[in-house]
C-alpha cells in the first residue's frame, strides 16, 4: 500500500474500532435496525461519503483504492452502513454525467444528506442485461412498471438508481425512493441489513430522471458496477481477515484435551493455507481498486479478479472460522455467525463466483 | 427362517398396515413439525398422531427390535427390513422417534440390569416418557471425558451440580440421562458414572441456546443440589465411560445416516433445476462432483449396514461414516444455497428455511465428534498411526 | 464382499503377490516388454481369463464382481496383462451374439490363446458416438479406412475389435490384427504398458467379420465398455490402496526432525480422508459390478459413477503418496512413480471423470 | 536519479543492444536447450552464443547489480528494471544462467571476505566457471540441518566424507558449494560450516539420478577424503547454518517466480484452446478457477516485489509465495494433462514433453522446502501459533 493509504487505514480502523465494533452491528441487529445515522453522519463528516466525490462538488475525492481501503476496514467489523450503494456505485454513476444536477446530487451524497441504492437486479442471479422492468414512453417522459429484488439499502434509500427496459434500450433512472407508484418491502435478510423488494406500478419518470442518455445505461452504470464489485470485493477481503482475527485468537486461546488447540498441527496448516490464500485475495483487491483509478474503462478484468477471489476466500474464512470454533461458533452469541451469513450475501450481491469466473474466462479467451 | 415365511410376514404386515394406518400417517413427510416425541407433556397434533402410536405401540413396532417385555417386538434383522419396507412402500410417518429410541434404549439394553430394562424401556416404547442427553459440558468440546459436573454421594443419593450444554430438547424432556464425575480423584476417564436423572427433580433448570441458524433445540441444562437414586446408574460406578463410548459410535452412525437419508430420497440435480435460469460452469461442476460422492457415499452407508447385520458390525469406521456424511451434506447446502441465490438469502419468502438448514449443516461436523476428531480415531485406530 | 468373492481376493492376492508384484512390472518395464506370456497363461489356466467367457464356451463365467475383484487385486501391484481389453471387454462384446464363431472366440479368449484388443477411440478423449473411421461398402463387404489411436494393447493384440462408421451407422468388426493394410505403431507410454496407433487402408472386412449387425454396434460395444470400465474402475480402486498402503507404510517407518512423519497431525488426517475417500470408493466399484450381473441394461449410472470415484481417489492417492514421500517419491528408484503415471492413463481410459460426469448428470435429470 | 537521466540511459541501452545483440540471440526462447550455463568445459551451441556472452560480461550485464570491481555493472534497481525491459523488448535470450548468479554470488556478497568475491565473483560473472549445491543429503528430506557429511581438520586443510544428494548439475559443475559438518559435538544448528570445493578435487565423484519424469539434472556426488583449503570457508566456521538460511530464503522466492514467470506468459485458456474439442464442465470449472489463481498470485508476485524494493523486503512470506506458486503449479499441469487426453500419455510424439512437465511439477512441492514446511513456517513465524 502507498503511505496515503496505510495513513487512511489507521485512521479507518481507529475510528471504527471506537465508533462501529461488532458489537455495534450486534445491537443494530437486536434493535431491527439496519441504519446508523449518527454513523453516517460521522463517515461524511470524514469525508468518507465523498471519497469518489470531486473536489469541485464538495468531495474529497480520493479514488477507488481509498474507497477499496475504507470498505476493507468496514469488512473487518462488519459495519452498516449505505457506504457501497451510496459513496461508490451511486457517487461513480453521477459523476459520468457531468451537469449541474448530477452536481447537486453528488454534493448531497459528500456532506451525508442524501442515501442512494441501486435498483438493478430481478431474479435471484445478478443480471443487468436481463432486466424485464419496463420504461414505456408516454409524453415527453416514461412510465415504469416491474419488480426489482435484492435491492441493497433499498428500504434506507432516499434515492434509486432504476435500471428498465425502454424502447431504445437499458435505460437508467435516477428518481426519489418515495414516489408515486413505488412500494418497497424490506426484506428479512439473513445478515441483518438493508435489502428491500421493490415495486414499480406505472411510476412516471421524466426525461430530466434519465441518467446519461436513453437506451444507453450501461455508459453509465457499468463504471459504478464495476466500482461497487471492486469494494465489495475489498470488504470481503477485510470480512475474511476479521473472521480470521478472530479464529487466530481462539487457537490460540481455546485448549481442548491440555493443549492449546493451535498446537494441532491439522489446525496449523489449515490457518496457514487461508492466511496464504488471503494474501493472494489482497493483492487482486488491491489491484482491482488501481486499475479503476488509472484505466476504469479495462478495468473488468481485475474488477471480476479481486470480486471471484474474495468470494471464495471469505466462504473459506467464515468455514474454517466456525469449524474451528466448534460449538460456539455455531451459537448466535458469538460473532463468528455474523462473518458466515454476511459472507454468504455478499458472495451473492453484484454477481457471483461463478459469474465473474465467467467474465475473467471471457477476457482471458477462454 | 425361509423365504415363504418372509413373505407371508411382508402380506400379513402390509394387510394390517393398510387396516391400521390412519390416511393422515401416509403423507411420507417427515419434517419436524410432523415428528411424535411422546413425554409425559406431549400434545399430539391429531387424533390419527395418536392412534397412529397406540396401534404401533401396541404391537411393539414402535421398537420392533427391542424384546418383547421391553415393549419391542423381539423382530431379527429380516422381519424389521420388511417392517421398514412396508412402512416406506405406503409413505407412514414414523408413529414415535425421541432419544429414549435411539441412544438411552440401546445403552441399557446394552449395560442396564434387568430391573432397569423393565423399569425404563416399556415407557419409551409407548411413547411415555420423553428422554434428553447430557454429555456436553462448556468448555469440553471435543474432549468430552472432561466431565466437571459433580455427583457427591449422600448415602443411598447422589448430590449432583454442574451444568450440559448441546442438550437437545432439555426444555420438553422428561429425564435426562447424564455423564457425571463421582470419583474426582480418579483419571479422566475412570471416575465418571452415567447417570439417569429426571427433570422434575427439584433444582434442575434449563435455558435455550440460539443458534446462528436462528432458534434451536440445544438447550443448556443446570443441576443445583439435585438428588439422584443411586439405582439409577447404569453399568458399573466410575465406569460411565464405557457406556458413553458405546453410544458415542451410536452415534456418529445416526448423525451419518440422517445425512445420507436426506441425500437419498431426490437427486441433487432436480432440486437445483427446480430455480430458474441456467448454472454456471462452477456451480455445475461443484453439483455433478456433489451428486457423484451423494450417490457413493449412500451406497457406502449401505454396504456397511449390510455389513454390520451380517455380524461385522462397523465399529471405528462409523468416523468415516460421520465424516463423509457430514462433510457432504455441509457442500450441498452451499450449493443450494448458491442456485437460490437471492431467494436464499431471506429467512422468510419462497425460500424460507433454505437459509436456516443451510447454517445448521455447519453444526453436522461439529457435533457428535468433530470431524477433526473423526480423522484422528480413524488415523489412529484404523490406519494404526503413531498417537 | 461375499464369500466367494473374499476367497477369489484372497487367491489372487497369493497368487500374484508371487509371481506378479511391483517388482515383475519393473522388470518388463526395464527389458522393454509390454507382456508377459507365461504370466497370461497362468491367468488362463485359473480361469481368470475366462472369467466372463460362459461355462459352455470353456469359461469359469464368474461374472462382473468377480472380474472386479481381480482387476483391483492386480491393480495394487500394478500387474501388466491384457484382462481388461481381452477377459473382460472382448469376452463380454462376444458374449452379445450367440453363434458358432463367437463361440469359438470366447474358447480362445479363455484358453489364454488369443489377445483382443479395442480398437475405438481416434482423438484424444474418448467419444465412440464420434467415430470417423469409413467402413465403405466393397461388395459383399467392407474396406476399412482411417486411424485408431490410444488402442490399448494394440501391439501385442491377435485380434482386433474396431470400430467403425458404415453408411448404415456405427459398426463392430472382429478381425485378425495382421490383415494386410493395417499399420500397427506401438506408443512410447508412460505408463510402460502396450497401446499402439493403428492405421486401416483399405483393409478388406466380410460381411463375417462383423459383429453383430451392420449399424448395430453398440448393441454389442455398450456391455463391453460398460464392463470394462467397470473394470477399471475395479483396477484403479486398486491401484489407489497400493499407493496408499506403500505411504502409509512410509509414515510410519520414516522419521524426520527426529520423530516419525506418521505423527505429524497434518498428514495423518490427509492419510484419513484419503482412507474415507478409499472406502466410498470401493462401494461404488463394488456396486457397479453387481449392477453388471444384475441388470447390465440399466447399468451405465453405476458404472460411471465407479469410473469417477475411482479416477478422482487414484489421482488423489498418487499425489499424495508422491508428495509425503518427499524427493524418494520422485525419483525411478522408487515405486510410487509408476503408480502416478499409471493412474494418469487409466484416468483417460474409456472416459474420463468429466465424460463419466456428464453421464451420472444425465441420469440423474441434471 | 531523474526520469531524464533514466530516460537517456534507456536510448543507450537500447541503441547497444541493437548494435551488439546477435540476431540469433533473440528468439526469446528461453529453454534448456537455449540456455548457457558457462564453465570450464562449456560447449557454446553457436558462435553467437559466446559473443553474446563475451560482450554482456564486458559490460558487466550478466550481473547487473553486483559491483563494478566484482564483474558488475554496479547497478541500482531502478537502471536494472530498465535494461531488463529492454533485453525482453528485443526478445534476448538472457546471456548467461547459474546457480553462482543465484546462489552464490549473493551468498559471497553477504557473507564472504573481500579476497573470496575477488577470487569468485568475476568468473561467474564472466561464466568461465560453473557452480552446483550441495545442501540435501539421504534420508535428511526436509531436515537440511542433519548435515552428516563431515569435515575434518586436517592443519589448513578439511579432510571431507560424506554424500550430497539432488545437486542439480554436478555431473557438469566446475565447484560445488556444500554444508559440512565441521563440529559433530555442538547442536545440530551450530556444527555446520558452508565450504566452497573444487570437484575436479581428487575422491568427489557424481551419479545421474533418474526421476519418475526421465532423466534430470540431479545427480548425487560422493565426497571421498576430500581435500579443501580451510580457506574456502565462507562466513564463520561452524556458522554456516547462517548462510544456508540466508540462501533457502532466496531459493524459495526463485521458485515461486519460476512458477509465476511461465504462468505470466500465456493465459492458461489459450492455452487449452490448442486442444480440439470442448471441455466438459468439470475440466472448463477447474480451468477457470485456475485461472482466476494464476493472476491472482502473479499479482501478489509483483505485490512482494514491489515490497521488496522499497525496503520492507518479504521475509517469512517467502514462504507463502513458493507455496501458493508451487500447488498452482501442480494444478495447472494437471490441466494440461486432461486436456491433452491421450495425446498426452506418451513420451513422444505431438505432445512430447508434456507429460515429463507435468511428472516434474510433482516436485515443485518438494524441493527447496516441502509445501508442509512452508506451511509451518507460516504458522509459527507469521501467524505466532504456538510451536
Amino acid at each position: 500500500m502507498s503511505e496515503d493509504e496505510t495513513m487512511l487505514q489507521d485512521a479507518a480502523r481507529g475510528f471504527l474500532d471506537g465508533a462501529a465494533p461488532v458489537s455495534h452491528f450486534r445491537g443494530l441487529r437486536d434493535a431491527g435496525a439496519t441504519h446508523d445515522a449518527a454513523l453516517w453522519a460521522e463517515m461524511a463528516a470524514m469525508g468518507w461519503t465523498g471519497v469518489l466525490v470531486p473536489e469541485d462538488a464538495g468531495g474529497s475525492d480520493m479514488g477507488h483504492a481509498a474507497a477499496g481501503v475504507l470498505a476493507q476496514e468496514m469488512g473487518k467489523t462488519l459495519v452498516t452502513s449505505p457506504f457501497l450503494s451510496t459513496a461508490v456505485m451511486a457517487a461513480t454513476a453521477l459523476r459520468q454525467i457531468a451537469n449541474d444536477r448530477t452536481k447537486e446530487a453528488l454534493g448531497n451524497i459528500a456532506n451525508g444528506s442524501v442515501i442512494y441504492a441501486l435498483a438493478v437486479d430481478e431474479t435471484h442471479k445478478h443480471d443487468p442485461d436481463g432486466t424485464t422492468l419496463q420504461a414505456v414512453a408516454d409524453g415527453n417522459g416514461f412510465r415504469l412498471t416491474g419488480t426489482k429484488g435484492f435491492v441493497v439499502d433499498g428500504a434506507n434509500a432516499d434515492r434509486l438508481l432504476v435500471l428498465a427496459r425502454a424502447e431504445a434500450g437499458l435505460t437508467l433512472f435516477d428518481i426519489p425512493a418515495d414516489r408515486t407508484g413505488i412500494t418497497r418491502a424490506a426484506n428479512a435478510m439473513i445478515d441483518a441489513r438493508d435489502a428491500a423488494t421493490v415495486t414499480f406500478s406505472d411510476v412516471q419518470a421524466t426525461g430530466d430522471d434519465v441518467l446519461g442518455h436513453v437506451g444507453d445505461a450501461m455508459t453509465v452504470l457499468q463504471p459504478a458496477l464495476n466500482a461497487g464489485q471492486a469494494a465489495l470485493a475489498a470488504e470481503m477481503a477485510g470480512l475474511a481477515t476479521g473472521a480470521f482475527g478472530m479464529t487466530i485468537g481462539y487457537l490460540k486461546e481455546r485448549k481442548q484435551f491440555g493443549v492449546e488447540i493451535g498446537r494441532f498441527q491439522a489446525l496449523q496448516h489449515r490457518a496457514a493455507h487461508l492466511w496464504c490464500e488471503s494474501e493472494v485475495t489482497a493483492s487482486a483487491v488491491r489491484n482491482a481498486g488501481r486499475m479503476l483509478d488509472q484505466d476504469m474503462a479495462n478495468a473488468t478484468l481485475a474488477v471480476s479478479l479481486a470480486k471471484a477471489r474474495a468470494t471464495a476466500t471469505a466462504k473459506l474464512a467464515v468455514i474454517e472460522g466456525v469449524q474451528m470454533h466448534g460449538g460456539i461458533g455455531m451459537t448466535d452469541a458469538f460473532d463468528m455467525g455474523f462473518y458466515m451469513k454476511r459472507a454468504r450475501v455478499v458472495a451473492e450481491w453484484l454477481g457471483d463466483y461463478g459469474y465473474h469466473a465467467e467474465r475473467v474466462a471471457a477476457a482471458r479467451g477462454f | 427362517m425361509t423365504d415363504i415365511e418372509l413373505g407371508a410376514f411382508r402380506a400379513e404386515t402390509r394387510a394390517w398396515l393398510e387396516a391400521n394406518c390412519p390416511a393422515e400417517m401416509r403423507d411420507g413427510i417427515r419434517d419436524e413439525e410432523t415428528i411424535c416425541w411422546g413425554g409425559r407433556n406431549w400434545q399430539f397434533t391429531s387424533a390419527a398422531q395418536k392412534t397412529w402410536l397406540e396401534v404401533m405401540a401396541a404391537k411393539g413396532w414402535t421398537v420392533p427390535t427391542w424384546p418383547v417385555e421391553y415393549g419391542g417386538a423381539g423382530m431379527d434383522r429380516a422381519h424389521d427390513k420388511i417392517l421398514q419396507e412396508e412402512l416406506d412402500a405406503i409413505g407412514a410417518r414414523w408413529p414415535l422417534q425421541s432419544f429414549g429410541i435411539w441412544m438411552l434404549g440401546p445403552a441399557l439394553l446394552a449395560f442396564g440390569t434387568h430391573q432397569q430394562k423393565l423399569q425404563y424401556l416399556p415407557p419409551i416404547a409407548r411413547g411415555e416418557v420423553r428422554w434428553c442427553q447430557g454429555y456436553s459440558e462448556p468448555g469440553a468440546g471435543s474432549d468430552l471425558a472432561s466431565v466437571q459436573t459433580k455427583a457427591v454421594s449422600d448415602g443411598d443419593y447422589y448430590v449432583v451440580n454442574g451444568q450440559k450444554v448441546w442438550t437437545s430438547y432439555a426444555d420438553r424432556a422428561d429425564c435426562i440421562f447424564a455423564l457425571v464425575r463421582t470419583d474426582p480423584d480418579a483419571k479422566k476417564h475412570l471416575g465418571i458414572s452415567f447417570l439417569l436423572i429426571d427433570m422434575d427433580s427439584a433444582g434442575v433448570s434449563t435455558k435455550p441456546i440460539r443458534l446462528i441458524s436462528g432458534s434451536s433445540p440445544f438447550c443448556e441444562t443446570f443441576f443445583d443440589d439435585v438428588r439422584v437414586p443411586k439405582s439409577n446408574v447404569v453399568g458399573t460406578e466410575h465406569r460411565g465411560w464405557d457406556v458413553a463410548k458405546h453410544l458415542l459410535t451410536h452415534e456418529r452412525e445416526m448423525i451419518s445416516g440422517g445425512g445420507a437419508g436426506l441425500l437419498g430420497t431426490r437427486a441433487l440435480g432436480a432440486v437445483l433445476a427446480e430455480h430458474e435460469g441456467g448454472m454456471d460452469a462452477v456451480t455445475r461442476a461443484e453439483a455433478l462432483t456433489c451428486e457423484i460422492d451423494s450417490l457413493a457415499i449412500g451406497l457406502t452407508l449401505e454396504r456397511y449396514k449390510d455389513q454390520a447385520e451380517s455380524g461385522g458390525g462397523v465399529g471405528d469406521a462409523s468416523a468415516m461414516l460421520k465424516y463423509e456424511g457430514t462433510e457432504l451434506n455441509k457442500r450441498r447446502h452451499e450449493l443450494l444455497m448458491s442456485a437460490g441465490g437471492a431467494d436464499a438469502l431471506q429467512w422468510e419468502g419462497t425460500h424460507a428455511g433454505l437459509a436456516a438448514d443451510w447454517l445448521r449443516t455447519k453444526a453436522n461436523s461439529i457435533e457428535g465428534g468433530t470431524s477433526e476428531v473423526m480423522l484422528s480415531i480413524i488415523s489412529r485406530r484404523i490406519l494404526g498411526l503413531p498417537g
